[in-house]
Parts: C-alpha cells; sequence; structure tokens
C-alpha cells in the first residue's frame, strides 16, 4: 500500500497538481512517525511512511497550511481523520479547495506503549502481519497476537467509511457498529460518588501540558480561552486540583457537538486519561435528546446544540427530556 | 556492600515512613509508574522509568510563593514558608538524579531559591540502577552511567537482592540510622549486572550521537540561524509535553490566585517555553513563531545551558520526550538533524 | 480606583420586613472599591432619587447598586437619575432583593444574608460596567398589519387614522376574516354584516390603507422601525383593478360544482367566483385547482364573457417587499378539526355540524338562504342537540387544554335564535359549565334557559348513531340527574374549540415572535404589555394571541394600533447598546454564532490580519448588526473562543458575579 | 529563613503625576518614608499588587534622589490597576534588577547622546538625571525625543527643565504635525539623521523596537559604531533572578546580563530581538 501510495503521490507532484504533502515522517523506529510536510516527491519517496503506526489525525494541521500557504496541499486521511476533515470544514476553518485528499485505509492502528509494556522496553522494530505482530528487541525477535495491542480507539472504531476525499486508496469502507457507548454507560451507571472518584483519580494525572486540548481537530481557537489573559480563566495551573480538573469539563463543552470522537486526545495524553470519554458522554447525550448526531458526517449538517432553526420558536426549542435516566 | 532481601524491602519502608516522608515509584491503574507517598501496601515499581521525572520533588509542579493581601489601600506580604519534613525519594534513575544537578546550577546559584534549597537540603535520594534500559534510552550519551547512578545513596536490585552504597555524609547518615536493616555482603552480583547492562547500553541505537558542535559558544549562531528548525518544528502542536515530563526543564511562570476570601496567593508553576504566551509582554513578543518557540527549546538545552554550565548539557537522555510527544518530535531527531550524524 | 455607591432600599416594609436593610447596607461598605453606602425607605421615590443624585455628584462615585426591586420595575427611573447625575446609566446596576429575596424567604438572617450576597454580585458587575450609548436608528413611518379580520381591519384603520400608511395583509382573496361567516353577535344579537361590511368598506375607501389581499406574508427582516417584509402575491387571474365584480363570469362558468368553502362545503360555487356578495375587493378570482382552462388548457369561457378584460390565465405569484417601522400581528382562529371525535360521528352523518357551519346554515348568505334544513335531505330539523366543549378543556391528545371562551356564548345564541325562529324545535344543550363573564352575558345566556326553554343539560353526549332516515340516534349522560338520556335527533351541532390560524407559525418564526405550546402567541407581559410581542416592533391583536370575542378583540385591536402608532409617531428609535460584539483577533469565523442567532444579525466578513508574527492574514471573522441584535447572548455561548460578547453583560461582567456570589 | 528573592517589599505612592493620556508617574517609598533599596541607572524593579500579578518596570528617577519614582504606560492588568489608584495606595516592590548603564566606567567623561521614543524615556529619564547630578562628570548632553504626538511626550516639564539647561541640548520631534506644535515633525530615526550628531558622542538608545531599529541603521549610515551605541531591553524579565527561563538571548540572559547591552554585544548573539 505505501508504495502505491507514494507512486500516486509523486504523480500528483509531478503534474504540479500539489506542491506539498503533509504524511507521516519515518522516525528513528518504524513506529516513531513524526507528521511532517514533504515539500518535494523525492523527500517523499525516500520518507513517507503508511504503516500500522500511522496513527496521527493530519486534518488539523491544514489550518495553518490552507490559511497561509499558496499552493494545493495534499493529505492523507483515515477513514475516522475525514470526519475531522469535514468538520473543520463546516466551520470555514480549511479551505477545500486548496487541499486534495487521498483517503488511506484503516485496518486497526496498533499502540506501541502496549506493545513494549507487553514484550519490554528495548524494541528497536515492529511490525504487522495479518494477525501477528512481530517484534525486533535487543534480546531477539519476539511475536505478539495483534489483538492484545490493538490501539484502544481502534476497538471502538465507528466508521471505516471515508465521508470526504478526492482520491480513496482501497475498498470503500462502511460505519461500523462501535459499540463505543458501551464504556459510557458503564459511567452511567456508576453512582455518582463512584463516578466522581473515578474522574478525580483519572484526572489527577493531568500534568496540565495541554497536549490533548492542542492535538484536538476542534479546538481550533485563534486563540484558546485558557490562553488568553482578558477570558478571566487564564492560569497555566491553578492552585487547587479541582480547578485544574475543571480544564477537561470546560474543555469537553467547548467541543460539545463538534468532537467527532477522533480519539486524539486520549491517544496523546501521555498519563492516558481517558479523556475521549467525557465526549463521548456529550455525544450520547445529544444524540438522545435531540437523535443521532456524528459531527462532521457531511459539512451540511449543523450540530443540534450549536444551530438556530425557524422551528425554535420558544418554546418549541424546549423538548421534552423523555431519554433522560 | 549493604544488602537488603526484598522480601524485607516492604519492612524497610514501613521504618523510613516512621521517620520520613517516603516516596517510590509505584504502578498505577493504567499500568505505568508514578512516584507516589508510600502507603502500606504499595508495591515498589521496577519499571524503568516514571512517567513524570522526578523534579517534582524539588522544583513543584505548582507552588505557593507567599499570599498577599490588600485592605483598602494597605497590602501585606505573609510568608507561608514551612518547614519542611525530612523526605526521602527511592528508586531514583541515573538519569533523573544527574537532572538535580542541572536544576542546582539554575536554582542553588546566586540568588539562592529557597524553595527550591529548603527541599532540597531536606530530600534524600537512593537512586537505583538500571537493568534493562529501553531503546529511548540514551544518557550514556550524557556520561551518565545508569548502571552506577549518584544520589546520597546508590542502590541496585539484582535478583532478590538490593544492594546500597551511600555516596554523601547525607547518605552514611541515612546507612547508620537504618543499619539494622541491611547486612553486609560481597558486591558481586552488582559487579555482574553492571557489565551485562553496560553490554546492553553499547547495543543502544542513540548511545554513539555526535555531539560535536553543540554546548560551544563559537557556533551558537551557526546552529540557531540553521534552516532545518523550520521543517523540524512545522508541526509541533505547541503543547508542554516535552516540558512537563522532562526532568530538566526548569521554566516558571508567577501567577496570583484569588482564594475568594480575600487573599491572593502567588505561586509559581512550571511554564514552557513552547507556549505562544511564554514569552507575551505588555507590547511584543520576542518569539512569535512556534519554530522561535521550538529552537529556543533544544537550543537552552543543547547549546545555551552548556556555555553557561561548563559544557554540561541541559539534557539526561531519560527518552521521556522520544515516548510522550504527540507528534514524535524529539530532541534526538534534533541532534541529528543539527549535529553532524 | 472605583468610587461605588450601593443605596439599599426598604420598600416600604416589602424587603425591610424580611432583610435587615441596614445590616445589608453596612456589610457592603466593606465590599472592595464601596465608599458610599445607605439604606432608605423608598429609593425609586423623588427623594430616593434625589439621594443618588447627590451622591453621585458629591461623591464623584464610578458606579452605583441599588438593592431593591426588579430592574424590571424600576431599572429605568434609575438609570434617568444616574444620567441626570451625570453618571452614564450603564454604570448602575440593580440587585433584586425584594423579588428574588424578601418576598420568596421567611427567615431573615438568611433573607440578609442573601441580600448581601446579591449586592456583592452587582458592586462586582458594576466595577466591571463600561459606560454605554445607545445608537440610533430612523423609523420607517409605514405599518404592516396582517390579518385583515375584524382585528385588522380595527387595527389598520385606527393607524391609518393616526396619519400613517398601512399595508393590510390577508390571505384570503377577501377582508373581514372569519367575522363574515357570522350571522348574529351576541349578546345583542345585530347581524354580524351590519356591523362588519360598513368597516370593511371604510377600510377599502380609506387613502392611506393599502389593501393586500390573497397575500401571504414569506419573510420578515430587520428589526422594529425597520423591518423588511416581502409579501407573495398570489396568481388570483383576474386583474382587481379592472374586474367590476359584475359577476357574469361566474354564472358562465361550466365548473359550477367546486365546494364553497365560505360557506363550509355545505354548497357549491363555480371555479371563478366572488367569495361573497359583500366581498371587498368585490373581484372575482379563479380557483386554479378546478379551472378547466388553467389545468386542462380548454374553456377559456369567463375570458370571453369579460368585458373589461379583467382575465389573466397567465397570472403568476410574485413577490413584493416593503419597509415597515411596525408590524401588527391579527392571524386570528379557527375551529378545531373535529374528526378525531368519533363519538360525535361527524364524519359518519352530514347532519352532525359544527356551530360555524350552523351559523351558515342561519345566514341569509348561507346554502340555503337563511333557513335552516338539515344537509342531508333539506329537511326542517324538529330536535337539535348543542354539545359544547368540543376539544376544548380537554386534556386527551385530541384536543385543547383551555377554554375556547366564546363557545357558551353562541351556543346559547344559537338555541335561542332556533326557539325564536322555529318555536316547534326542541333545543338540548349539553355543557360542562357555562361560562358567562363578559357584560351583559350571563342574562343572555338566562334568556336562552328561562325565556327561550332551551333544555341546559349539565352533561355531555355519550355517542351519536347514524340512522338510516338521517335522524341521530344521540345517547348522553346528565350529571345532575344522574341519567342516561336517549335522544334521537334530526341535527347534532358540535362547539368546536378554538386554534389558531395555520399562518401563525410560519409568521411567529420570521417575527422571531415567541408562542406558547398551543401556538397562540405571547405578549410581552401578561399583564402590563399584553399587546406587544416580546419582539420590539411586533405587536399582537385579537385573537391570534388567544381565544376572544369581537368585542375584546377590537378593544385589543385598537390598543394594539395606538402601541404601533407611538412608534410611527417617533423619528429615530433609541437601541438597546447592550448587544453582542465580537472580539475579531480571538474570532475564528466557524459560523457558530450565526449558526445560533434567531434575528439572523451576525455576517462574516473577510477582514485582514496581522498576526502575532508579524504576518498579514485575510481571515473571516464574525461581524454583528447592532440594530438587528437583541442582546439574547445566544451566540456568547455557542462562541468557542469567547470572541463573543454582550455589551453590559459581558463574560468577564457575569464570572465577575458569579465568583462575587460564590465568596 | 532568608528572605526569598521572589519575595517582595512593600511601598507607598506618595506622589502620582499624569503625564501623558496613558502614562502616569508614580513615586514610591517605604512605608517608613525611606526608599526600598538603593539602585543604579537603568534597572528595573518589579511592581505588583495582590490579583494583578507583577510587572517589571524600569526606574525612572536617578539613584542621587531620595525617592524611587516609575513611568508607566497603562498597558495592562497590572499597569490599568495602577492607573486607577490614589495615592496612600501600597504596592509589593521587589527589585533592583539588571546591570545598570555603565555611567561611573565608559560612560564617564563622554558626550551622550540619548535617543528615545515614547515610554521609552523612562528609563533613560535616570541616567540623565543622574548624569544631570553629577554634570561635571560628563561631557556634552544632547537628547532627542519623539512621540506620536506632543500629548504623548513624557515628563514634558521636566523638558523644558532640560531644555533650559545651557549644557544640554534638548531636540523633540513628533510623528504627525499638530495644531499649536512649532518644533519638528518627523520619526526619531530621521530627525537623528537631520540632525546630524558628531561621532564624539556615545548613544544611548530607547523605545520600540522598529524605532531602535531604524535609528540604528542611520546611526550606522553616520558612521558610529555598534560600540558606541547602548540599549536596554528591560522588557523580557519576568522573574528577574535569572530563573524562569524567558529573558534570554542566545546564552544571555535579560535579567542578569543585561537589560542594558551594548551593540557590539548584541550583534554576537541570535537576532532573536
Amino acid at each position: 500500500m505505501q508504495s502505491e501510495i507514494i507512486k500516486r503521490t509523486v504523480e500528483l507532484f509531478n503534474s504540479e497538481e500539489i506542491v506539498r504533502a503533509i504524511g507521516w515522517r519515518k522516525g528513528d523506529f518504524d513506529y516513531d512517525l513524526n507528521p511532517s510536510i514533504f515539500k518535494s516527491s523525492e523527500d517523499l519517496e525516500k520518507n513517507f511512511v503508511y504503516n500500522d503506526f500511522s496513527s496521527a489525525n493530519l486534518s488539523k494541521f491544514l489550518i495553518k497550511i490552507s490559511q497561509k500557504e499558496d499552493g494545493k496541499t495534499l493529505v492523507f486521511l483515515k477513514s475516522c481523520d475525514t470526519y475531522s476533515f469535514n468538520s473543520l470544514l463546516q466551520e470555514h476553518r480549511i479551505s477545500r479547495d486548496k487541499i486534495y485528499i487521498i483517503g488511506v485505509p484503516c485496518e486497526e492502528n496498533l499502540d506501541p506503549s502496549k506493545i513494549k509494556a507487553a514484550l519490554g522496553e528495548d524494541v528497536l522494530s515492529m511490525s504487522c502481519d495479518g494477525e501477528t505482530v512481530t517484534v525486533e528487541t535487543l534480546d531477539g525477535t519476539k511475536t505478539i497476537s495483534k489483538s492484545e495491542v490493538i490501539l484502544d480507539r481502534c476497538l471502538a472504531c465507528k466508521s471505516r467509511k471515508h465521508v470526504v476525499y478526492d482520491e480513496l486508496f482501497g475498498e470503500e469502507g462502511e460505519v461500523l457498529d462501535s459499540k463505543r457507548f458501551d464504556q459510557v454507560e458503564i459511567l452511567e451507571n456508576m453512582k455518582p460518588e463512584e463516578r466522581y472518584s473515578f474522574w478525580r483519580t483519572e484526572l489527577s494525572r493531568c500534568i496540565g501540558c495541554n497536549a490533548c486540548r492542542d492535538i484536538c481537530p476542534a479546538c481550533t481557537c485563534e486563540k484558546c480561552v485558557f490562553d488568553n489573559r482578558d477570558s478571566g480563566v487564564e492560569n497555566k495551573v491553578a492552585t487547587n486540583d479541582f480547578e485544574e480538573n475543571m480544564f477537561h469539563i470546560i474543555r469537553a463543552f467547548h467541543v460539545a457537538g463538534r468532537c467527532t470522537d477522533c480519539g486524539e486526545c486520549s491517544r496523546v495524553c501521555p498519563e492516558d486519561i481517558p479523556l475521549h470519554l467525557l465526549n463521548r458522554k456529550f455525544i450520547k447525550d445529544i444524540n438522545e435528546f435531540y437523535g443521532n448526531y456524528q459531527a462532521g458526517d457531511d459539512i451540511e449538517t449543523l450540530a443540534p446544540l450549536t444551530r438556530f432553526d425557524a422551528v425554535d420558536v420558544e418554546p418549541s426549542i424546549v423538548k421534552t427530556r423523555e431519554n433522560v435516566k | 556492600m549493604l544488602t537488603l532481601n526484598a522480601s524485607q524491602l516492604d519492612e524497610f519502608f514501613a521504618l523510613i515512613e516512621k521517620k520520613r516522608e517516603l516516596y517510590l515509584p509505584v504502578e498505577n491503574k493504567t499500568g505505568k509508574s508514578e512516584y507516589k507517598r508510600w502507603v502500606e501496601g504499595d508495591k515498589y515499581s521496577t519499571a524503568l522509568r516514571t512517567v513524570k521525572s522526578a523534579k517534582n520533588f524539588f522544583f513543584a509542579k505548582s507552588e505557593n510563593l507567599y499570599d498577599l493581601k490588600m485592605d483598602h489601600k494597605n497590602v501585606e506580604v505573609i510568608d507561608t514558608r514551612e518547614d519542611i519534613k525530612e523526605f526521602v525519594i527511592f528508586g531514583v534513575r541515573g538519569c533523573d538524579v544527574k537532572s538535580f544537578d542541572i536544576l542546582d546550577n539554575v536554582y542553588l546559584q546566586d540568588p539562592v531559591d529557597t524553595y527550591y534549597k529548603n527541599r532540597r537540603d531536606h530530600g534524600l535520594v537512593i537512586s537505583m540502577a538500571c537493568s534493562k534500559p529501553a531503546t529511548t534510552c540514551f544518557c550514556a550519551l550524557f556520561d551518565i552511567d545508569a548502571t552506577s547512578p549518584n544520589g546520597d545513596i546508590q542502590a541496585w536490585n539484582v535478583e532478590d537482592k538490593f544492594y546500597f552504597n551511600p555516596l554523601t555524609e547525607k547518605g552514611d547518615a541515612f546507612v547508620e540510622e537504618f543499619k539494622e536493616c541491611f547486612t553486609d555482603e560481597d558486591s558481586k552480583p552488582v559487579e555482574k549486572q553492571k557489565e551485562e547492562t553496560l553490554n546492553i547500553i553499547e547495543r543502544l541505537p542513540f548511545v554513539n550521537l555526535n555531539m560535536e558542535g553543540f554546548g560551544v559558544e563559537d557556533k551558537l549562531k551557526a546552529i540557531f540561524d540553521r534552516p532545518e528548525w523550520e521543517d523540524l518544528s512545522s508541526t509541533c502542536i505547541g503543547c508542554g509535553t516535552c516540558t512537563y515530563v522532562c526532568p530538566t526543564c526548569q521554566c516558571f511562570d508567577i501567577k496570583d490566585f484569588n482564594v475568594g476570601d480575600g487573599s491572593i496567593k502567588r505561586f509559581r508553576c512550571w511554564d514552557s517555553c513552547m507556549y505562544s504566551d511564554f514569552t507575551q509582554m505588555a507590547a511584543a513578543n520576542p518569539r512569535l513563531t512556534q519554530t522561535a518557540r521550538f529552537r529556543q527549546r533544544f537550543m537552552h538545552k543543547l547549546v545555551y545551558y552548556p556555555i553557561k554550565n561548563e559544557g554540561i548539557y541541559g539534557c539526561v537522555g531519560c527518552g521521556r520526550c522520544l515516548v510522550s510527544c504527540p507528534v514524535q518530535m524529539n530532541i534526538v531527531k534534533v541532534i541529528k538533524a543539527m549535529g553532524d550524524n | 480606583m472605583q468610587k461605588i455607591g450601593v443605596f439599599v432600599c426598604h420598600c416600604g416594609t416589602n424587603i425591610s420586613a424580611t432583610v435587615d436593610v441596614a445590616k445589608v447596607a453596612e456589610t457592603l461598605a466593606k465590599e472592595p472599591g464601596v465608599i458610599y453606602s445607605t439604606d432608605y425607605q423608598f429609593m425609586c421615590s423623588l427623594a430616593g432619587q434625589n439621594l443618588i443624585i447627590d451622591k453621585i455628584k458629591e461623591l464623584d462615585l464610578t458606579g452605583v447598586v441599588i438593592c431593591s426591586c426588579s430592574p424590571r420595575m424600576h431599572e429605568l427611573t434609575f438609570r434617568k437619575a444616574a444620567d441626570k447625575a451625570g453618571l452614564n446609566g450603564f454604570l448602575l446596576e440593580m440587585a433584586n432583593i425584594r423579588e428574588q429575596d424578601a418576598w420568596v424567604h421567611k427567615d431573615r438572617e438568611e433573607a440578609t444574608l442573601k441580600a448581601v450576597a446579591l449586592g456583592r454580585a452587582a458592586i462586582a458587575k458594576v466595577a466591571l460596567n463600561e459606560a454605554l450609548i445607545p445608537g440610533e436608528s430612523k423609523v420607517t413611518k409605514r405599518a404592516l398589519v396582517i390579518g385583515a379580520g375584524i382585528a385588522g381591519m380595527q387595527a389598520a384603520l385606527d393607524i391609518a387614522d393616526a396619519g400613517f400608511s398601512v399595508d393590510l395583509v390577508d390571505i384570503e382573496p377577501t377582508i373581514g376574516g372569519l367575522m363574515t361567516q357570522v350571522d348574529k353577535t351576541f349578546p345583542t344579537l345585530d347581524c354580524a354584516s351590519c356591523i362588519l361590511t360598513p368597516k370593511m368598506v371604510d377600510v377599502q375607501q380609506h387613502e392611506l390603507i393599502n389593501l393586500m389581499t390573497f397575500c401571504e406574508v414569506e419573510k420578515v427582516e430587520g428589526y422594529i422601525g425597520n423591518f423588511i417584509a416581502t409579501i407573495k402575491k398570489k396568481a388570483r387571474y383576474v386583474d382587481p383593478d379592472a374586474c367590476t365584480g359584475c359577476g357574469l363570469c361566474t354564472q358562465k362558468c361550466p365548473t359550477k360544482n367546486v365546494l364553497n368553502s365560505f360557506n363550509l362545503n355545505l354548497d357549491n360555487r363555480s371555479a371563478i367566483y366572488i367569495p361573497f356578495p359583500q366581498a371587498v375587493p368585490l373581484v372575482a378570482i379563479i380557483d386554479a385547482a378546478h379551472c378547466k382552462k388553467l389545468q386542462e388548457g380548454k374553456c377559456g369561457v369567463c375570458a370571453a364573457v369579460c368585458a373589461p378584460k379583467a382575465i389573466h390565465y397567465d397570472d403568476c405569484d410574485k413577490l413584493v417587499e416593503n419597509k415597515y417601522g411596525a408590524i401588527v400581528v391579527a392571524t386570528g382562529f379557527n375551529p378545531i378539526e373535529v374528526h378525531a371525535f368519533n363519538e360525535f360521528a361527524y364524519d359518519q352523518s352530514p347532519n352532525v355540524i359544527t356551530s360555524l357551519e350552523y351559523e351558515r346554515l342561519m345566514s341569509a348568505t348561507g346554502p340555503n338562504g337563511g333557513t335552516v334544513l338539515r344537509p342531508s335531505d333539506k329537511k326542517h330539523p324538529k330536535t337539535i342537540v348543542f354539545q359544547q366543549c368540543v376539544g376544548s378543556r380537554d386534556t386527551t391528545s385530541r384536543g385543547k387544554t383551555y377554554c375556547s371562551g366564546i363557545c357558551c356564548m353562541y351556543t346559547a345564541k344559537h338555541a335561542m335564535l332556533t326557539r325564536e325562529k322555529y318555536p316547534d324545535t326542541d333545543v338540548y344543550v349539553f355543557y360542562t359549565d357555562i361560562r358567562t363573564p363578559g357584560k351583559g352575558f350571563d342574562e343572555f345566556h338566562r334568556r336562552a334557559v328561562e325565556q327561550y326553554g332551551v333544555h341546559y343539560i349539565k352533561g355531555s353526549i355519550g355517542k351519536v348513531v347514524p340512522m338510516s332516515n338521517g335522524n341521530l340516534k344521540v345517547q348522553a349522560s346528565d350529571l345532575l340527574m344522574q341519567r342516561q338520556l336517549h335522544i334521537e335527533a334530526d341535527l347534532v351541532v358540535l362547539a368546536a374549540a378554538m386554534e389558531p390560524d395555520k399562518s401563525a407559525k410560519h409568521l411567529a418564526q420570521q417575527l422571531t415572535a415567541s408562542m406558547d405550546n398551543d401556538g397562540w402567541f405571547t405578549e410581552s407581559h401578561p399583564k402590563l404589555r399584553p399587546v406587544e410581542s416580546p419582539t420590539a416592533g411586533v405587536f399582537l391583536a385579537g385573537a391570534c394571541q388567544g381565544p376572544k370575542d369581537i368585542p375584546s378583540t377590537v378593544a385589543q385591536a385598537g390598543a394594539a394600533a395606538s402601541k404601533a402608532i407611538i412608534l410611527l409617531i417617533k423619528d429615530k428609535l433609541k437601541g438597546n447598546p447592550c448587544v453582542a460584539h465580537s472580539a475579531e483577533n480571538m474570532c475564528n469565523g466557524c459560523g457558530a454564532c450565526a449558526n445560533v442567532c434567531p434575528y439572523s444579525a451576525i455576517t462574516y466578513v473577510e477582514k485582514e490580519f496581522r498576526m502575532p508574527d508579524r504576518t498579514t492574514l485575510i481571515r473571516r471573522v464574525a461581524s454583528v448588526n447592532p440594530a438587528v441584535c437583541q442582546g439574547c447572548g445566544a451566540c456568547t455561548v455557542a462562541c468557542p473562543s469567547g470572541a463573543m460578547d454582550i455589551f453590559g453583560f459581558s463574560n468577564k461582567q457575569i464570572m465577575g458575579e458569579v465568583d462575587a456570589i460564590c465568596q | 529563613m532568608d528572605k526569598d528573592a521572589l519575595m517582595p517589599y512593600v511601598g507607598v505612592i506618595t506622589e502620582i503625576t499624569r503625564e501623558t493620556p496613558d502614562v502616569k508617574t508614580f513615586r514610591v517609598l517605604g512605608k517608613d518614608g525611606k526608599k526600598l533599596f538603593i539602585h543604579e541607572p537603568g534597572q528595573c524593579a518589579m511592581l505588583s499588587a495582590p490579583g494583578y500579578g507583577e510587572a517589571m518596570i524600569s526606574i525612572t528617577s536617578s539613584p542621587t534622589e531620595d525617592y524611587m519614582e516609575f513611568s508607566i504606560k497603562n498597558a495592562g492588568k497590572l499597569t490599568g490597576w495602577l492607573h486607577s489608584v490614589e495615592v496612600g495606595q501600597q504596592v509589593a516592590v521587589r527589585g533592583p534588577y539588571g546591570k545598570s548603564f555603565p555611567v561611573d566606567t565608559d560612560l564617564k567623561g563622554k558626550d551622550l547622546l540619548f535617543i528615545a521614543g515614547g515610554i521609552g524615556l523612562a528609563p533613560l529619564h535616570s541616567v540623565i538625571n543622574y548624569c544631570r547630578a553629577k554634570r561635571s562628570d560628563y561631557g556634552k548632553i544632547k537628547i532627542v525625543y519623539g512621540s506620536r504626538s506632543a500629548n504623548d511626550l513624557v515628563d514634558y516639564k521636566e523638558l523644558q527643565e532640560w531644555a533650559n539647561e545651557p549644557s544640554m541640548d534638548v531636540n523633540l520631534t513628533i510623528d504627525r504635525p499638530q495644531e499649536g506644535w512649532d518644533g519638528n515633525v518627523g520619526f526619531v530615526p530621521t530627525y537623528v539623521k537631520e540632525l546630524n550628531p558628531e561621532l564624539s558622542y556615545t548613544v544611548i538608545i530607547c523605545g520600540p523596537p522598529i524605532m531602535i531599529k531604524f535609528t540604528l541603521q542611520g546611526l550606522k549610515e553616520l558612521g558610529f559604531k555598534d560600540t558606541q551605541v547602548y540599549t536596554t531591553m528591560e522588557m523580557r524579565m519576568k522573574c528577574g533572578v535569572g530563573k524562569c527561563g524567558r529573558c534570554n538571548i542566545g546564552d544571555k540572559y535579560v535579567c542578569k546580563d543585561g537589560p542594558v547591552f551594548r551593540f557590539d554585544e548584541l550583534g554576537e548573539l541570535p537576532n532573536e530581538y
């Protein structure tokens, strides 16, 4: 697949259809891929990698590129990334006409930290062949079943369908029955004090690095309220850990109805806090209150929480919350 | 060498905890290890690294400097510093121990930071030699011997035994205080483990990187002006993950927190040179692009710091940034791109 | 440095009985920025206002907090006082310690604490307030009246009489509305046409009233003083200016079997028709759905016989756009459909009819020329059963929960008139309660019972079974006598509930006017502003706001007209300065604010920005039209970056209040 | 425990003077009426107030005075607050920070040319008055000062005083013509070139970065060398004690190695200022 993608991209470079591409760059290990901009076909041929560790969602990088750079930029998007792309498009954060999308097929991505946890930290190389992951270590070659080391977010994959692309590699995928709300239900079924303690424990590990916010394709504000001196909530940390936890809750509110559930927040969290569950709870609630809505599904449908319809004349706006537990 | 059976470890911990506060790496619910105050039942984690470094013990993520009160036109400054209880950090890896030296160079230089010194004076470090380094480790690049870490007391864990060797007066006194816990045994197993570990370290992918040209004044501008910074930083998202997991990152911010009862806590907290507002001033900001900010971080570690501190780099090769960076950009990639590798 | 003055009002004993006002004043004196704090018996009295004015001047106050009643009561009063003293009125805040505190608490200590908290919040807010100056906008001196029933006509006449032009729009081909179908009016029993027709003529002849019949309001944009309405002129196929209303075409039209909606389908009319003899304008119209020429391209008889050549088969819908300063809504009501009430067998027998249909049967312009003959066999009915509250006061999903208000009266009227005209008829009325609160109403009802011998029975029809001879077996219960009744009736008349006209919903959406759960327009304040819609510049007349009889409708229409006149007589309007605005450097241009704006006050502009890294960038940013913005705040909540804010109610101010309360 | 360098003293504002629409000068003394600490010309102090945070402000007054003054532009949270307070208000002050201008070494005996733009006069003010107090230690003194408009000229009264001194040459300019202004109109860099100062002057310059950039260009064209020009970069400081890590230019910390730099020193540093 990688070589086909490279071949096609080189063609696009040569035909001057695109002037740059954003993709995954080879690192020191084959699981150490850096989202990166390729400015020439030579660079791309040499350093582009698409493999089981190409997890990074590249859509958000397009904001800056389409704001600043001239010419068309090619982007590689996995199915889940296309939802983020649509969402950004809907919010006018990127210019569609400056982007060329190659949809790349996606099986589950692998989680290097799971592999290391299982097989040791002295890993030199990891590769997956169907169901088995082969790992080269300083200690020799080891194997592990793929199912044990799949990236958490991919275990609840919502869709293999690319909702937007100019060109698609592989077969058109389908929306999946992800069962992704099962985890939310577990939380919902907790007693309030249990749930409170669950989140307090999880969030207590937060180091305040902002990786979740800065990677999030829904967090695209020119100036985040948490960085804005005039906002009244700006503070690197609060002296009180409860207020620090509030960062995540406020952030979840800010992306409510806009979050596509791409799972980047949890993936990049250095402390493995399941932040996506906060967002997913909102998605579930919105679905229950206002009918199913998937952010990024298309660019026409507006989220129920960020829309006013003429039929919203008061008080018909207020629906009976029949499904509220 | 002084030894302790693994089976007696908890007893030893309980004894320490009776007299001091004891902190050590413990596995958390995600399976990773973190420093925490020891309580009965906590098992020492032999994991290679904790997610956060040990710098928090001396340079706190957030700490109150003093309180302020304003009553109409009057302002009061209240010193809130307290006596710190003696504490012990157990199981610090060689890289993290080295990071304390790097922080010392900043916080103990004139004017001495009393908050830092206070904790430094009251903390005792028991380090732990590495036996299974990771392929992302490169402490040897900075002349750190992971098999023989510094600290007040150095320690090894060989099979079901722990070996201890005090290095400082503080360490001697501690060993003396707890002497009933230890027995004296031959240190051969330690030597054997060291040899085996060094053998692994030699084979690690990054230990032989070329550091030529970094840390010297005459190459400063040349490195600063290298075009590679642009590409390396092109997808940097400007989060602070690298700086917050880094054991040597030392920058802070000072802010006011309104407690709500009329008093203000003026606190300091970790800051990150990766943040766009790090150098934001009322009128201007000298580092306007993420490239400039990205460059500052690595220039600081690889060039500015060593120029100011006799060639000691501001990195200890712990490898945390290699694991944690959301876009897999890290100091190794920078060294490779900027150095002659 | 803030210099805030705090004034705590006793409101007689309204506040001081529950709140220790002196203590509140004393406690608030210690808040940061407060340099003066006092309590006073009636802050809103002239002496109270003078106290505020004096202190602002004497102490050079930068902010004022009044702890008293709801800002709804006296905010304007106090703002004016502040303005008088030279302090911008928007540097004044009110803490509502009456409605929100004294009136809802009993414990003096707790209420006092709460008053302090509310006062503290107001102080925190006022410290962040900025002087605001309302903008001004011109008023378009023209009114739009939507609906030309008795309410709309009255409102139009009143406004026009005051000297302002009025466009009077109706969806039907003629003005007059529902009252044209009514035979007699209660309680005086005047002939409805006799009082309505002259009014219709007045309307038609008024030089300042522009009649727009067979027209529909498609879209309304703009704001008080400056509405822009797009009105659809539906194709009539007859040039109303050329048509003389001679009626020749209607006689010659070969299609004669079209159900006559004016007579509620009780008889037929032709495809080209004049709605009724007194229609205004008295011109023909082609019912396109039944016209052979328009449907099949054949015929063309009407055009052939029309001397003034008024027929145009190629006529089509046209959109016109007009500007208005004020809008009066008078869309009225309709009786509900009664099909769902199976027990009354409305669908099974033509002899079960609604009250309005009975009205037509009795009317001289009705299908039988005013003789009451039952529909099935045109026989004179000897036994008539009236059922009240069909769908009114109904808690099932079939009907409405409210009382329709007029059915008791018109049923009494029907019963009485029937007995008067046909004394040999037995008339039964089944009722839930009798409600006759109007002037002369109860006397009217009593006449029906006592003088005219109508059988009033508290109870309800249980079942109506049609018989082969057209008669109806009525099984009913008499609740007072606790017995079942069996009546063989010739005719059953159902008093159907009232509901808002179908066009109201779309109109409400266009006007962003609120409706209640039943679809009636809601008024700005049920007691104090009963004819104003919450949307500024939109006034309510007649039954669009709730069930009403004719006198109330006319009274309300007059009131709505006078409110509209008060607006139109002004040359300029002061805007509300508390509107949204966007901090452009923080705006992402994401569209969230415009997506949630109910007033379409937000558009986007491309602007060049100097970025922090000294490059320039063209970005899309939100721009608020302050004249259209109502300051509702939806955008500030939707805005993810916090760029959208409202003057006078900024995020900072609100957070300041919250922080102060949480202290 | 020793007092930490980050812990401030409490001072009292004893005098407030409005200089321009957005600049006020604050005189601050200790509660005992004495100076809070001794400083040298060009040094800064960290002012703060509870809840308003800290801001590094250059000390405007000369060390030879028995008070300490700060000319402050209303630009942010703390300075905004300062502009709203009245005499008698206490503030927290820590310092002094940074190296001073070399008034007693390199500058001694030299002809001095002070070039300032806008609020940039504040840090120079201290040096100018110091030199005035020790007038015989220095040669000619020339001042070029410009601002957006006449109303934005800081210290207008004192400027007149300086101008009246025969041994001082004061040259004022404003950006755009203005009614009632009969002085020079034009930007500072242009004006400096027009004045064509002799090369004997040692230049001390402070103002917005863009002004410094073009003035320096002009000076070079006139034949001035980098070693003749000093500036101050006090704006960048935060903690003031060389620890918080943000004021560096290359390996130099502005708060410890600066804020006063000679241009040849800056020339050796990365171009990040």
